[in-house]
């Protein structure tokens, strides 16, 4: 039981920070188009994670709910991978973030809507159709920005290279027994996905090189206190309080 | 060109709709353009001040229900660009149109949203608002017009009924901290609501003709009175006291009463200096200018396309 | 003694709120000698703010310490003007909010050095030694950029139009008893010294329109949340600790 | 020229110092210039990781010490940016350098700082190894820079009692979450302080010939060795365990033996893989670019005073 509640704050933790980061887009978005399809994105992430996160509370039984999880835990406890605390930086690197995020997603969703495991099934399914949609939504936007202008393509390829890193920690050893999986085999459909996208953009598939890791243990980055800050602040200074 | 004239009247007088496809006045399709254009820009300034809560909402809940909400007017934005477009105006001009402050948004905006409540009290109030100069409009004689409103309407509705219930949830359930904050944000945004229907009838020079076209149903005192007389049961159930000392019951009228509004405060706010104008405006600009490589790429993208597919015609 | 707590703690918040700002360049100024100086101001802002507050705590009587006063005070309690809290833009915004606040604060401290109130009037003398300084140093940069290049003309000049009408509400009656002066007799000089600078900066001074107001009574800008977001949330995740 | 090399080998056999005015070998020159730039971007780089933490410092009295810091690392860059010009070298070049990452800096300021347990633990390790490397460099053979690190060990020895102090009142006086911060803090430090001294001397292959200019005093297995027996005791009076297992006394050698270091790590972050290096290079990339039309602006000022004061002297 330990493990499954250890898996799916994960699971949620990953959903709510990149929900976050997307949120942040919020009336910043290059074209209006882009402000509905962002907000939709951030919209099924942070339906995920509540349904992650509350399920992760039934389970532990002491009486921690979505918000008890989202808003109360400090930092070390926070189990989602590095990738999801990025910035934004500009439309590209969010493109390459929630590729790369969601093609990993999608390929976990579907394994686990197959979990024996009914709750978690049940969870993962809806977030398979989700996350599918947002595969696509940032496919063709590499595709668009790859093979765009000169411009578009240097920036495009720029966040490709500067989100890459940070996509190792996906695949490592990381998964309760209730899952069913080894997240080190989703790598090789994932790098297929990946593939077929950045050629279509016109952009190499970077070399690895330096992997970032430690997010599933609790250790983040720089930029993730400060996000904890501005989503825990207002919960934290009205302790006990209901909205 | 009196038929064409002719054709117009009848078909504002029997009610029925003007189509995008049909002759229309000039001064009908500027003040249409206009008119429309401005709402479309309220509903995209207007993400901003609640916008700015999102990633601080304090529970998921309200995260979620906040999201959609500035989503939708994202969506309304866009639905009103299109039917704008209609009328022959173009998207991009407009939205400069806005940026070099030559087309207004609707003031109220431009007053800032301090604490969690004054996300429930823009649903409640200026939502509610808004829906009440919004219903008339679902009549208006502009077809797409009339039906981007109804479903804008309808939208608007369920994000009034969200405010109110995030305000009754703090004003029944929260904290001393929670009521206070309530209490606080209706101070603030009662009278900029009440200036939402704009000036006097006797000062709003456009209103006869917008009401003889019927794109307007209304005048701005009707609608006002409306807004007041629906809200003061509202404000009563919620057990907050709006900040007007001469608002009360009037039997003979069978209207509210109210205090004098101060227009010398919303002519100030709409020329520009209110509290958050020039904010508004420099994140409105910076979105558009930061966003432009990202609208050429796709631009570039599209001519490549179509030139290959066209290449694939002709192979 | 309630107007004196109140008046300490509105000069304390001023002098704290634009430590914050100040500091924020910590990393980012144009060059070395603006790290430096920059420091310098935030930290005898700082020293400023935590003498005020520990006055104001100590007359309280409640126990509060300047931690409790900077730390655990929820937004609409904090009495600084809203001019602090405007965002730190570009250099030549925070020059121009250096020069408008520190012309303020140097006559206002030059003046309650000689309160008969012997703490406040000992707090007061130091701190009018430090913003002559600031003083000095946001008057050289005013005319720097107001007399270098065509840029940097019409960024000073943009800058000293935006944060105008802020400085309003540094004149509005507010004071203690026993400070023992009107602000707005201060507006006369402090237009003297702010016309020589912008004068010798070839800029001319804005005409006065609108007017923020509402600080001195805890109503805020919209900025001034997430400023004490990240000021407070480390304090507040770690209640009663020591540091 | 004979003569000369003999007068500078002669002031450097009798422990002399070399002045900016004296004949120098071309080679001492380049040597004493990339090791003061090193010396100085690491100081200027190592803003960023402390400086982070100044707007979240969790007391006054903390933000305080922290800025007055941070405030003197960027003084100690300024004095070493000039005591590298008094050899002919320019600021500005050198600062290009760095950008373009042609120059390097200490490889311990690309690891991140997560909590302000950290602030202390680079106070008492980062720094500490800091002294360790400088103390020997106020003697080294260039007056300048050894003058500068004269008043840099004052200031870093100040630092590093501040940073110790704050480790003792979280250990000593704080909550579980401080301590558990502490000892976290700890165990991701200590090994890259340890690789603060450079690679093991029979990898060093620079160190025989500073030796012998008299720049570099000892060597890195030398320094290395004092820090980890100076910092053991502390770390018992603190009360934390230094993560390596290896570490313990050896009476034989009256030194602590300590486990092998990972050198593919430091090399590693050295070439530019570490968590850290591509955010610190942007931000002190931003910082210079967006600083560029500051420094623009009071070049072309000081260009019209003076041609102004020119101007006075001959009327």
């Amino acid at each position: 039981m330990t493990a499954l509640f250890d898996y799916l704050l994960g699971l949620g933790d990953d959903a709510l920070v990149a929900a976050q980061r997307t949120a942040e887009w919020c009336a910043r978005a290059p074209q209006l188009e882009e402000e509905v399809a962002l907000a939709n994105i951030a919209l099924d992430q942070l339906g995920q994670a509540r349904a992650f996160l509350t399920y992760a509370g039934e389970l532990e039984g002491a009486g921690r709910d979505e918000d008890a999880l989202a808003f109360l835990r400090d930092e070390h406890e926070f189990r989602n991978v590095q990738l999801v605390e990025l910035p934004n930086g500009d439309f590209a690197t969010t493109v390459a973030k929630t590729l790369l995020l969601s093609a990993y997603q999608n390929l976990l969703y579907t394994r686990l809507s197959r979990a024996a495991e009914p709750q978690l099934a049940g969870i993962a399914a809806k977030a398979a159709k989700e996350s599918a949609f947002h595969v696509s939504y940032a496919s063709v936007w590499t595709v668009r920005l790859g093979d765009g202008t000169p411009l578009s393509h240097r920036r495009m390829r720029d966040a490709v290279e500067e989100v890459w890193p940070y996509t190792h920690e996906l695949f490592e050893p990381w998964a309760a027994p209730e899952a069913g999986l080894d997240p080190a085999a989703l790598r090789g459909p994932w790098l297929e996905v990946v593939d077929r996208v950045l050629g279509e953009a016109t952009l190499a598939r970077p070399r690895d090189g330096w992997a970032a890791t430690g997010g599933r243990e609790g250790r983040h980055t720089e930029w993730f206190g400060p996000l904890l800050a501005e989503m825990q602040y207002v919960h934290r200074a009205h302790v006990g309080a209901r909205w | 060109m009196a038929d064409l004239q002719e054709h117009f009247d009848r078909t504002i007088e029997r009610d029925q709709r003007v189509e995008p496809r049909d002759w229309m006045p000039d001064g009908y399709r500027k003040t249409m353009i206009r008119q429309i254009a401005q709402h479309a820009h309220s509903e995209i300034i207007g993400m901003q001040p609640e916008g700015a809560w999102i990633t601080r909402a304090p529970s998921l809940r309200r995260k979620a229900i906040l999201l959609a909400k500035v989503q939708d007017e994202a969506g309304h934005g866009l639905y009103l660009y299109c039917a704008a477009e209609t009328l022959g105006a173009d998207r991009t001009e407009l939205t400069e149109m806005l940026i070099e402050g030559r087309q207004k948004y609707s003031s109220i905006f431009n007053y800032p949203t301090l604490t969690y409540a004054d996300v429930g009290v823009i649903g409640w109030l200026v939502d509610g608002a808004a829906i009440c100069n919004q219903v008339p409009l679902c009549r208006s004689s502009y077809g797409p017009y009339a039906r981007a409103m109804i479903r804008i309407c309808k939208e608007e509705s369920f994000h009034q009924r969200q405010g109110y219930e995030l305000l009754m949830t703090m004003m029944k359930r929260g904290t001393e901290a929670q009521r206070a904050m309530v209490r606080d944000a209706v101070d603030r945004w009662w009278w900029p609501s009440l200036m939402m229907f704009g000036p006097p009838d006797d000062a709003s020079p456009n209103t006869a003709r917008s009401m003889a076209w019927k794109i307007k149903r209304h005048t701005n005192d009707e609608l006002r009175q409306r807004f007041v007389d629906m809200t003061v049961p509202q404000a009563e159930a919620l057990g907050v006291t709006l900040p007007d000392p001469e608002l009360r019951w009037n039997p003979e009228r069978g209207h509210h009463d109210f205090g004098a509004i101060d227009w010398s405060e919303l002519q100030r706010v709409i020329s520009g200096n209110g509290p958050c104008n020039a904010e508004r405006m420099a994140v409105r600009r910076a979105a558009h200018e930061d966003g432009a490589w990202v609208r050429e790429a796709a631009a570039a993208h599209a001519r490549k396309a179509s030139a290959v597919s066209r290449q694939e015609v002709v192979v």
